[in-house]
């Protein structure tokens, strides 16, 4: 749809696409699982979206917790239950400085940005919500980011809309305006960037659009935490959540991050030990935020080596990776459509704000197909609707394949896709 | 290796394949979509007595559902339902990797998708179409007109998630 | 209250005392975290109800899996991805034998046992409950098998009954009896094992009186799964739950058990990736089980560490766990009533079916100051209400120490334990 | 270490602490509960103008607890309000090990306590009349009179769980 149109060849670029400002070779070495092998290829790892790789450093942190200091967290009086503590609180404090917060206490750990969604749909969204109230989406969003509306919205008889996606697939902000004149949104809930076609939302400008209409703001910050600079008091939003597991942290944790007195205000979310104050058979009082949305024993190990991770990408830079997938995107997005004339990509072009993440379709053939054939040739890439079937939907299309390039990726990387392109070309006589 | 998957007769049925359409009346429909990449196919059957009499399908998927089930309609037209089934299990013996089942004559042109045995986490798009025939076949022999019209809707759970050893994911654990 | 009344020599003890059944040694060769000092001191960890210790395999499965394996699960048609959803689908698949589960799609990961039951309570359980039903929970109940049923009957208008604790401090069934006889009740919620105290609830009896009562049943496992043969299909309890972090497991996850009809009649719990069918903006269709549980991108390392860590118990063989268990608890029940006459012990009596969990105060040292005392002699204890403030209550106690004993704890801990009481003792001046 | 903390100063107050019981018509009365633990005392004082006429607690805790709000109760009774929020942020000081708090000649007895400083995880515990103390001020300067014969129920929240560096915890992140 929005293939760029002209070609470039290595000796044209500009300056800032020559080379990466990321040392890939060095940020390669950390990450052991790029050194092997698949189907006799070097593995070409492309679905970091889907989920990333893990540095050496976050394994070792997480092998080191349990080596040396696990028991579990608060209310205990000995040594390892003090540092366990200790660990599972400093990791708080890092999510909360990675993500710009002002309070470690305004972070909740969840299992996932899934779950982060959850939270905020079954606390504040059944507290706030009722008929009449609306809550917007967008087209673009990631299943994670509608069905917990959906359920909510149902069970409080608040409705969804969604904003629309312009023809060069962006959020029309024209339309987010029309839906917020009616003056009965509550809460608008988008992404920060399209895990499936990579378009970067402009999320200041919706805040405060948002913010004039009356209504809270939500980021699905799942794809955007790993490769951009986050400021939640600089966006102005209200919720802000993300996955460990896709900015080389641990599975099985996530954050939510929330304004205090929007937490304080929020009815508590699962029942059980470490979230109560006081017990009784018939009742219960709540413990203060963030303990209040933390029952049960928490991912003690999970929310260190998060820790780590976010220390990792800090170490890094946010700037400067973000830099490097500007400029990756850049570069796989005019080589592809340079070099396959069968090529349908999509997303925003190349010289509007995208993340490396790019989707297309080749020719006649499935995106499983592909997957498939790019697979053997070593390179993993993900085929499907990537859980934004609204998406599909919009673009006309069942799926797409898409390769997603992060820190690790660079030119050889973009080669081995164009090498397996061709191969699939040939198989299939395109 | 991919050479012995994606090979001309599965391109040749996957860009032309057979009784792609509609049945005007069919007696039974079930629609059967694969979880794994969401890609669903309508099957259509027009059952007279013990006999196949038409097949007609619609719907998408990949080169090797298309091909599996743009084939399969070509082995079970005409034939009795008994014949239909024995040439299920025999082409679910060939994505076994059973022995002897890729030398099986019976299977006709079918034993091109031989190749997708080796290729566990792609079983499920073969199977897809046999699937759907086999809900069909189930549903005629309940009620051989009471299905008339009324399309059935399925996803195929033959076992856990795409890609997994039978083995090691039966529904009865030792 | 249930003090033992005889003391017994070494030279005394029955055959079956003699000797543990396990070889501790070399179970403690597996366990990299009891080798070390803690204030001067060999680490005596006597935590493991609180939070298990894990071997080293299951730390190396995690760090296996991130070093070689990992990719989102499901719907990926590349190499690491099939391997990853493999590798989390035969954990499944461990877990469902280790419960002696029928089937592995009846088995649902979670984050832990609170989150299993906080998933039951508020999809069964919203579905099923209303004015004038009951849930009948126990007095002796973990806050994580409360606080939710608490939530569910605010919610529904349902009413919340507890089986009363008799004085020799077990389950009062006859009570149960009395209250299934409103037949009003539509679950039964008891623990398996106390965490407080060490009871071992019978549960085979409170599920056959259940069902006679037309009521489900659902077992808190936390405390039993990691040192008792469960066999659900034997029990006949229909919901079971457990955590992998008290099981030797990674923290972060866990499971719910539950008959595969009520699975499929339960709606899903959180809304996101991977539990739905079909998405469009209104509304969705929902995946089959287990999936429909299992919203976003599950702990994955988790979930294969929990696998390795329930094949680590069932080498060691559960019956033979639950001897050593057994055994220890008489032997510290038996040395703590003999060497210390200001000592109160709670918990059934050692002939009696209990797990090596005991409970006790010594004089008047608060527990906090007990557990302080005894972490600088290297000893790990807890102090406080274990969260189980009713049953505190019921005791007539503020808080209690409690002293876990689990399959790497013998009689050097609890020498280790009887000198650390000595000290407390001695600076307290009792 | 130990016997840095438990000395026989605490354990006289812990087993016979002063001033525990009810006053009859407290000015202000303030229940401060420690959720590292779940121990609860209840704070009551007698303010008359700018002088702390009288102070009663009721409740459990450690010794630690016990012995810091009766050596507490001792140091304030009798004092200005200005006097006591001066003992209070002497005794902080102390807790946090500040250089030359130990030498504080103004905090008597309360210097038993100073071992607890190298106990983190129980500072809590000898901050908790303390914080009820403060509490119980701030109420009084709030409203003289309008506090009289209501409780109020705090838990003490100074910091994250206990037992954490308040300087790896502060509140504002840098
Ligand atoms: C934009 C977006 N939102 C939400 C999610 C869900 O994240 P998780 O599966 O970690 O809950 C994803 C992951 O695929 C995503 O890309
Ligand atoms: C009996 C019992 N039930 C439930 C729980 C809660 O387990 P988790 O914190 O892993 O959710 C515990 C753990 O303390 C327990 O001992
Ligand atoms: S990929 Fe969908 S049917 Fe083959
Ligand atoms: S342990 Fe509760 S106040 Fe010290």
């Amino acid at each position: 749809m929005s293939a760029p149109k002209t070609a470039s060849q290595a000796d044209s670029l500009p300056a800032e696409l020559t080379e990466s400002p990321l040392d890939i070779d060095a940020i390669r070495a950390e990450f052991p699982i790029l050194d092997q092998q698949v189907h006799g290829h070097r593995l070409v790892y492309l679905d970091s979206a889907a989920s990333a790789q893990r540095p050496a450093v976050v394994i070792r942190t997480i092998a080191d917790y349990y080596t040396k200091d696990h028991a579990n967290v608060h209310r205990g009086a000995h040594e390892l239950s003090v540092r366990a503590t200790r660990r599972y609180e400093d990791a708080r404090g890092k999510v909360a400085r990675f993500l710009g917060a002002g309070r470690a206490d305004e972070v909740v750990f969840t299992r996932s940005t899934t779950e982060s969604i959850n939270l905020v749909s079954m606390t504040w969204g059944i507290a706030n919500l009722g008929p009449g109230d609306v809550v917007v989406v967008s087209e673009m969003e990631h299943h994670s980011n509608l069905v917990p509306w959906q359920i909510v919205c149902e069970r409080t008889g608040a409705e969804i809309q969604a904003i629309r996606v312009t023809d060069d697939q962006r959020l029309d902000l024209d339309h987010l305006d029309a839906l917020l004149g009616s003056g009965d949104v509550r809460l608008v809930a988008t992404g920060h960037v399209s895990n499936a076609i990579g378009t970067i939302h402009p999320v200041d400008e919706i805040a405060r659009r948002a913010h004039e209409a009356g209504a809270l703001y939500l980021i699905d910050g799942a794809q955007a935490a790993p490769q951009l600079p986050i400021d939640v008091r600089a966006i102005d939003c209200d919720f802000y959540t993300f996955s460990g597991h896709k900015a080389c942290g641990p599975t099985g944790i996530g954050a939510l991050w929330a304004r205090r007195e929007l937490l304080d205000a929020m009815p508590p979310y699962q029942g059980g030990g470490e979230m109560i104050e006081e017990v009784r058979i018939e009742r219960s009082t709540y413990a203060a935020v963030p303990h209040k949305f933390e029952a049960g024993t928490p991912n003690i190990a999970g929310a260190i080596g998060f820790g780590a991770a976010v220390d990792f990408l800090q170490a890094l830079d946010p700037e400067t990776i973000h830099a490097h997938e500007k400029r990756i995107a850049r570069l796989v997005l005019e080589r592809l459509a340079d070099e396959f004339k069968a090529i349908t990509l999509y997303g925003p072009a190349p010289d509007v704000a995208r993340a490396g993440v790019v989707s297309f379709t080749l020719a006649d053939i499935h995106p499983h197909d592909l997957a498939t054939i790019l697979d053997h040739e070593g390179v993993a890439i993900r085929a499907g609707h990537h859980c934004c079937q609204p998406l599909m939907r919009r673009l006309g299309v069942a799926a797409t394949a898409r390769a997603s390039f992060y820190l690790y990726n660079a030119e050889d990387d973009l080669e081995a896709l164009v090498r397996g392109l061709h191969r699939a070309q040939e198989l299939f006589r395109v | 290796m991919l050479e012995s998957i994606f090979r001309e007769l599965i391109l040749e049925h996957y860009r032309k394949p057979r009784n792609k359409g509609a049945l005007e009346n069919p007696t039974v429909t079930v629609s059967m979509r694969n979880p794994m990449c969401g890609d669903e196919i309508d099957l259509m059957l027009t059952i007279d007595g013990d006999r196949i009499e038409a097949v007609g399908f619609t719907g998408q998927g990949c080169s090797i559902s298309q091909a599996s089930v743009s084939m399969m309609t070509q082995g079970v037209i005409g034939r009795s339902i008994d014949a239909a089934l024995d040439l299920e299990k025999r082409f679910v013996a060939l994505m076994r990797d059973d022995e002897g089942a890729s030398e099986d004559r019976k299977l006709g042109d079918l034993r091109a998708l031989q190749g997708v045995a080796k290729l566990p986490v792609r079983i499920k798009c073969a199977l897809l179409g046999w699937n759907a025939l086999d809900e069909a076949i189930k549903a005629h022999q309940k009620s051989p007109t009471g299905a008339m019209g009324e399309k059935l809707e399925f996803e195929d759970l033959t076992e856990l998630p795409a890609g997994f050893d039978p083995a090691t994911h039966k529904d009865d654990l030792p």
